[in-house]
């Protein structure tokens, strides 16, 4: 709770300073922070304060503090578009994050290009992003085909004969069933049953159900960690006792323990970032300095798998402006092309995606597979 | 065989919630004529008291129950005081837009309070299912569907068993009469929305701790609500009850035999079907001529 | 001279109960028609049926010779079968001369294939201003063009049934169904009423009423239809249900408000005076 | 009076764009409210003046913007049994067409409907029916992506032959747009209610028996409104894709149908102008509060404005705001503002 009245006051003050500062530098951050994803939203917001209250401790950014102005956009796609029609025009921020979920950043994109600012994606996942001929996009999470890339070595080790889906009606979901779908066709490995849940429902019985009369080995799912929780939940209430790994990287393994208890042991999960084991991070050091500070301001621990995205993208933002020697948006969007630092899951570096002359930037972080054992996340010894 | 048993136990234990979400509507709707939507927002508001009553206050599981309950009463009482009873005779689509009005401050209300993250209610059902052949059913669900029944049937006598029931039947039937009568319409008004709201509020506490508990829970829950409530006819307790299983096993084959992509179709395809053919209703009671 | 309407074996069923049994009655082009009887005898059942708002369960009622059966009301008005309704006979929200233009809903417009269009283009404007006039028209005929611009459902009771006629009247029926048309009405009231009636007739149109107040329907009707738990018990003129002892019977055995309503239909000839005492 | 305040607004909304200057921001906010009181309007013609309460008016907001954006975009879709059908992309004029067709005769349907089933019954079929259409939208991957969302979604482009064409790309063209769109709209809603047609409809709406009585063909009038209504809030959808250049099945949200209904009876339910100032005031409001308190509420401060105006003017504001220039007190029936009908 002290989180959210912190956010609020912040924000306030935010406001309340804008004008004062005429001489920071603005980045613009266009979140849900109300709706149905208000949760994650707010989790990367804290996560992009932390990195610019850092930066601003060293000194900010060619000698000037940042300064971040945060707008809501309420989980709906009018409204991002709105949000950075706004950030770019009336605040005239030369650079935007935003906009979590896949069809928020699509939303936005058309205005990107209109005013020629760029934007980087901290979480969306659908590959339309950076393969639509949008110059001014920059992302540095994975797409599903990118996550399916990495998870291929792991598909023989684990012996994988026959796979399930249970996906998210989404973008995300069916991203994600498409693009393993294939590769796990490539390795030999047969893909059974998809099947849909929608967004914000609860009770997954019938899929559940079905997946549990299925001859498949493994189930692959992909959703947020708040329906995880529930599936693991029903998956155990229907005696559903078959290999799951999860994708998509809005897990959150703790929140799995701590709300789904003993039924989330054993169910395997992608991820991109590994805050449990530190040591194991490209970037140990930061790790360490990142939850230390995340823990200090009182947000919920489970939060920091998502709200990484927001410190390293507002870092990947900073080193931008940084190497444009201006914050100006023409500058920074060439500049966001010789970014290249270690993140907290890997090294930030845009390699060009999308038709060629008009490319999008996509960064390749690290996926990891980690399973939950005993209540606690381990590495699995493959 | 085995997944169509799964599905038939699926769909009692889903549709016992989904019948508690009917009935408080269905009484609010038939005697008040007043189209609830805080309905989904007091369902959240129940799981949010359970939250803190049990996360928060350490209150056991079975005390925490009728504490929600009582809150849901007392919420409902004070928003028919102050929100409805000064709307008394507008046409239906004031009240309605009020009470859209109130369930969107009510809905921002606890993401302000509690944040988006969704909150678990701990349970003392084992987590381990009761295994019968090859059908497994979770304790807590069992207990939901007990409890679910218990409250349903409470709710059945109060309306037809007792003296404020008759009093609310008269409403139902005629306002103006029942006042002619001596029945004190405004006390009954309040009794029947403080009722809804407290049964709403049940199914929040009850469900609360069988998914997770976030401020948006009440949207989708309300939606289905309103079909359960058409399927079974306005008013009609009965009929709610007979309503929620029937969109439970529509839901339930729907997703298990055609597509789970249709399973929330499945529902609302059953209703227009059902309103085309019957258009009160299938259970709804004959209704007055002139 | 062949019916204007004949009522043919009609009979409706609720359930198990029996509103109208066989009811079998002509009306002939140019009368004026009372259809009386105790309460709960089928009287405005006789008229929903007639008016398509209900379907008989047997027989059919014919219009000119034209069988109604499976017709919408608006089709039989249409046909030209009119009727004013009991209690509520207005659009209250309107005033009473857009009463009227809402009234005058089939006419005029017939010469244009497409009136949705011509509102559209705004070339409905010649004749929307014929409309105009055959509203004021009507509204002066019926004696209400002090309160053409006030709003229908304000209006004193007598008064908006004069609108409710108007409305009727503006379907250019070749009969009228009246509801009950002057209960609730002073004794003078229903006196212009009376004469309002007999005017209708003189502009050609037949007239069949239902009635509480019977001096009136003594006064106004050629012939009268007598009904009671939902059979025709009698049919005649005046003077001979006045003294059909069916009729007295079947009004005695109603409460004591009904048996001074028969008295005073034994005794208005003496008195001739219209009074209002006959509700039940 | 009544007849030059909505010749005053007309000509504020045609001059408001130099009064505001380069401020995308809030032309921006200004196009997308317009959209929204288009849909607002054509909601207005059915719940004010026939009184059928449709919650799945954003069905047909849905329906335009898809029809229009598949239409400029080209599909290829395969219907079993070996049919195919393949779409080249049209322009986007074409599509904005095709979608107040499409919309219109899915209107036609829902009117059908609407004799059958009143009151209750006929807003829980709408909801039901804006929720399936909802869930094709979101399953029917071929055709419509689904939740990947159609991107790419061209700007609409005038052209006349001989002339040449005309690409709306900039905010003050879309805007022009929009509010030539509006004005024809609202000038058709004034037709009709001024007309034999709208007669027939306040007749249904205030004394159904009565009006079948005068011979008003129920069926076929509330059949008409339903499918004029649904048209233009096609036309709106159409608008909206084409200016957002994205959709998704998240355009068939319930809670815009929500927005909706608050502009039209908020602003005033039956009357020509409540839906305009409905829309301009809650599609407004969320813009005037976003820089003045934190997300959370604006949302609650939203919800107690629309049950203060509600305690305040419970017939809306504009119905209020008349009453209170007559000064005299509110009468408890609705009363229709005075309408081109009475004088011409």
């Amino acid at each position: 709770m002290t989180g959210r009245f912190t956010l609020t006051t912040a924000i306030l003050l935010a406001l309340a300073a804008t004008g004062a500062r005429a001489d920071a530098i603005r980045i613009g951050v266009n979140e849900p922070l109300t709706g149905p994803f208000a949760a994650s939203g707010t989790y990367v917001v804290n996560g992009a304060r932390i990195a610019a209250d850092e930066i601003n401790a060293r000194g900010g950014v060619l000698g000037k503090k940042i300064e971040l102005v945060v707008e809501d956009n309420k989980s709906n796609p009018t409204e991002a578009a709105a949000v950075a029609e706004k950030l770019i025009t009336s605040d005239k921020t030369p650079v935007l994050m935003g906009a979590w979920g896949s069809s928020l950043t699509l939303a936005v994109m058309p205005k990107l290009a209109d005013y020629e600012v760029p934007m980087l994606v901290e979480t969306s996942s659908s590959g339309k992003i950076t393969t639509s001929g949008n110059p001014f996009v920059f992302r540095i999470s994975p797409p599903s085909a990118l996550e399916a890339e990495t998870f291929a070595p792991m598909v023989a080790k684990l012996g994988m004969k026959k796979v399930d889906f249970l996906v998210l009606n989404n973008d995300f979901g069916r991203g994600a069933a498409t693009d393993f779908g294939k590769m796990l066709k490539d390795k030999g490995v047969q893909v059974g049953l998809v099947e849909i849940m929608d967004q914000g429902a609860q009770d997954m019985s019938a899929q559940l159900a079905k997946l549990k009369a299925s001859d498949s080995d493994t189930i692959m799912v992909t959703s947020a960690v708040d329906q995880l929780v529930l599936l693991f939940k029903q998956m155990a209430a229907l005696g559903l006792k078959k290999r799951v790994i999860t994708t998509g990287g809005s897990q959150n393994p703790d929140q799995i323990i701590a709300q789904a208890g003993s039924a989330a042991d054993g169910t395997m999960h992608l991820t991109t970032f590994l805050p449990w084991i530190p040591e194991k991070t490209p970037d140990p050091k930061a790790t360490e300095t990142f939850i230390a500070e995340w823990k200090r301001r009182g947000y919920e621990f489970a939060g920091v798998t998502e709200s990484f995205r927001g410190y390293d993208g507002i870092r990947a933002i900073a080193h931008a402006i940084e190497r444009a020697g201006k914050p100006e948006p023409a500058a920074i969007a060439k500049a966001f092309w010789s970014v290249d630092f270690t993140g907290l899951n890997g090294p930030i570096r845009f390699a060009k995606s999308g038709p060629a002359g008009r490319e999008s930037g996509q960064s390749k972080p690290d996926v990891y597979l980690i399973e939950i054992k005993d209540g606690r996340v381990v590495v699995p010894t493959l | 065989m085995d997944q169509l048993i799964q599905h038939l136990v699926n769909t009692a234990i889903l549709g016992g919630t989904y019948a508690l979400l009917g009935i408080g509507l269905t009484l609010i709707f038939g005697i008040m004529n007043v189209v609830n939507f805080t309905h989904g927002a007091l369902y959240t508001v129940g799981a949010y008291l359970m939250y803190l009553a049990v996360a928060a206050l350490g209150l056991n599981f079975f005390l925490a129950l009728p504490v929600a309950i009582l809150g849901g009463l007392l919420f409902g009482a004070a928003i028919e005081i102050l929100l409805l009873r000064p709307f008394r005779g507008q046409d239906i689509d004031t009240t309605m837009l009020v009470m859209i009005g109130a369930g969107i401050a009510l809905q921002s209300g606890t993401l302000w309070i509690f944040g988006g993250v969704a909150k678990a209610i701990p349970s003392p059902f084992p987590e381990a299912p009761l295994q019968i052949g090859p059908v497994s059913v979770s304790w807590l669900r069992l207990f939901v569907l007990g409890a679910a029944l218990a409250l349903i049937g409470l709710a059945y006598a109060l309306i037809n068993r007792t003296k404020l029931g008759l009093a609310m039947r008269a409403a139902f039937q005629d306002a103006d009469t029942a006042a002619l009568m001596g029945v004190n319409v405004r006390r009954i008004y309040t009794a029947t929305f403080a009722m809804g709201s407290a049964l709403a509020a049940a199914a929040g506490a009850l469900l609360g701790p069988v998914y997770v508990v976030y401020p948006q829970m009440g949207g989708l829950a309300e939606l289905k609500a309103f079909a359960i409530v058409i399927l079974g006819g306005l008013g009609n307790v009965t009929g709610a009850a007979i309503g929620g299983f029937i969109l439970a096993l529509a839901e339930e084959l729907g997703a298990g035999y055609v597509s789970s992509g249709y399973r929330d179709a499945m529902g609302f395809l059953i209703i227009i079907a059902v309103l085309l053919y019957k258009p009160t209703g299938l259970f709804a009671k004959a209704e007055r001529i002139g | 001279m062949s019916p204007i309407l004949s009522v043919d074996h009609a009979g409706v069923r609720f359930g198990g109960l029996v509103a109208i049994a066989d009811l079998h009655f002509d009306v002939q082009p140019g009368e004026i028609v009372s259809l009386i009887g105790p309460n709960g005898a089928g009287k405005t059942t006789a008229f929903n049926v007639m008016t398509g708002f209900l379907k008989p369960s047997q027989g059919e009622v014919r219009f000119r010779g034209t069988s109604l059966k499976g017709l919408q009301p608006h089709e039989i008005t249409r046909l030209g079968l009119a009727r004013t309704f009991q209690r509520t006979s207005v659009f209250a929200d309107d005033t009473v001369f857009d009463n009227v233009m809402i009234g005058l809903h089939r006419q005029g417009g017939r010469m244009s294939r497409a009136p949705l269009l011509d509102a559209l283009l705004g070339r409905a404007g010649a004749s929307e201003r014929a409309l105009r006039e055959r509203a004021a028209a009507l509204i002066d005929w019926v004696g209400l063009s002090a309160r053409a611009q006030e709003r229908a459902g304000a209006l004193a009771y007598g008064e908006q049934r004069l609108v409710g006629v108007a409305l009727a009247l503006a379907t250019e029926p070749a009969m009228l169904l009246l509801d009950e048309p002057v209960s609730g009405m002073n004794a003078s009231e229903t006196r212009v009423f009376v004469r309002l009636i007999r005017q209708i007739r003189e502009r050609g149109i037949t007239v069949l009423l239902v009635e509480h107040d019977m001096p009136m329907v003594m006064e106004v009707s050629d012939r009268i239809v007598v009904l009671n738990y939902g059979r025709l018990i009698a049919e005649g003129p005046p003077a001979a249900i006045r003294s059909d002892p069916a009729v007295i019977e079947a009004y005695l055995g109603q409460g004591s408000a009904a048996r001074r309503a028969a008295a005073e239909a034994q005794g208005c000839e003496a008195q001739g005076s219209v009074s209002e005492a006959a509700h039940a | 009076m009544s007849r030059l305040l909505p010749l005053a607004l007309l000509a504020a909304l045609v001059a408001l764009p130099l009064a505001l200057g380069p401020s995308p921001y809030l032309l921006n906010a200004l196009i997308v409210t317009g959209i929204l009181t288009i849909g607002a309007l054509s909601l207005n013609l059915l719940l004010g003046f026939t009184g059928q309460l449709s919650l799945g008016h954003i069905a047909f907001f849905g329906i335009g913007a898809y029809v229009s954006a598949l239409t400029s975009l080209g599909f290829e879709v395969d219907l079993g049994f070996g049919y195919r059908i393949v779409h080249e992309p049209w322009p986007a004029a074409v599509g904005f067409g095709l979608a107040t067709l499409a919309a219109g005769a899915c209107g036609w349907l829902i009117g059908r409907l609407s004799f059958r089933v009143r009151g209750a019954y006929f807003v829980i079929v709408t909801i039901s029916f804006a929720e399936v259409v909802r869930l094709v939208a979101l399953n029917w991957v071929e055709l419509t992506q689904g939740p990947l969302a159609l991107t790419g979604i061209p700007a609409i482009t005038l052209g006349l032959p001989g002339i040449g064409t005309w690409t709306l790309r900039t905010k003050l063209q879309n805007y022009y747009l929009v509010l030539a769109v509006g004005t024809l709209c609202w000038l058709v809603v004034a037709r009709l209610v001024g007309s034999r047609f709208g007669r027939a409809m306040r007749g249904l709406k205030e004394n159904e028996s009565l009006a079948l009585s005068v011979g008003i063909n129920a069926t076929r009038t509330l059949t008409v409104a339903a499918v004029i209504s649904a048209a233009m809030a096609g036309a709106a959808g159409s608008l909206y894709a084409h200016y957002l250049r994205i959709i998704d099945p998240d355009v068939f949200a319930f809670t815009t149908t929500v927005s909706m209904v608050i502009m039209v009876v908020a602003g005033g339910k039956g009357t020509l102008m409540g839906p305009v100032v409905g829309g301009l005031i809650f599609g407004l409001l969320p813009v005037a509060l976003r820089p003045v308190m934190a997300p959370e509420a604006q949302w609650i401060v939203y919800g107690l404005v629309l049950i203060v105006i509600l305690f305040v003017m419970p017939r809306g504001i504009v119905p209020g705001l008349a009453d209170l220039v007559r000064r005299r007190p509110a009468r408890p029936a609705p009363v229709l503002e005075p309408s081109p009908v009475v004088q011409r």
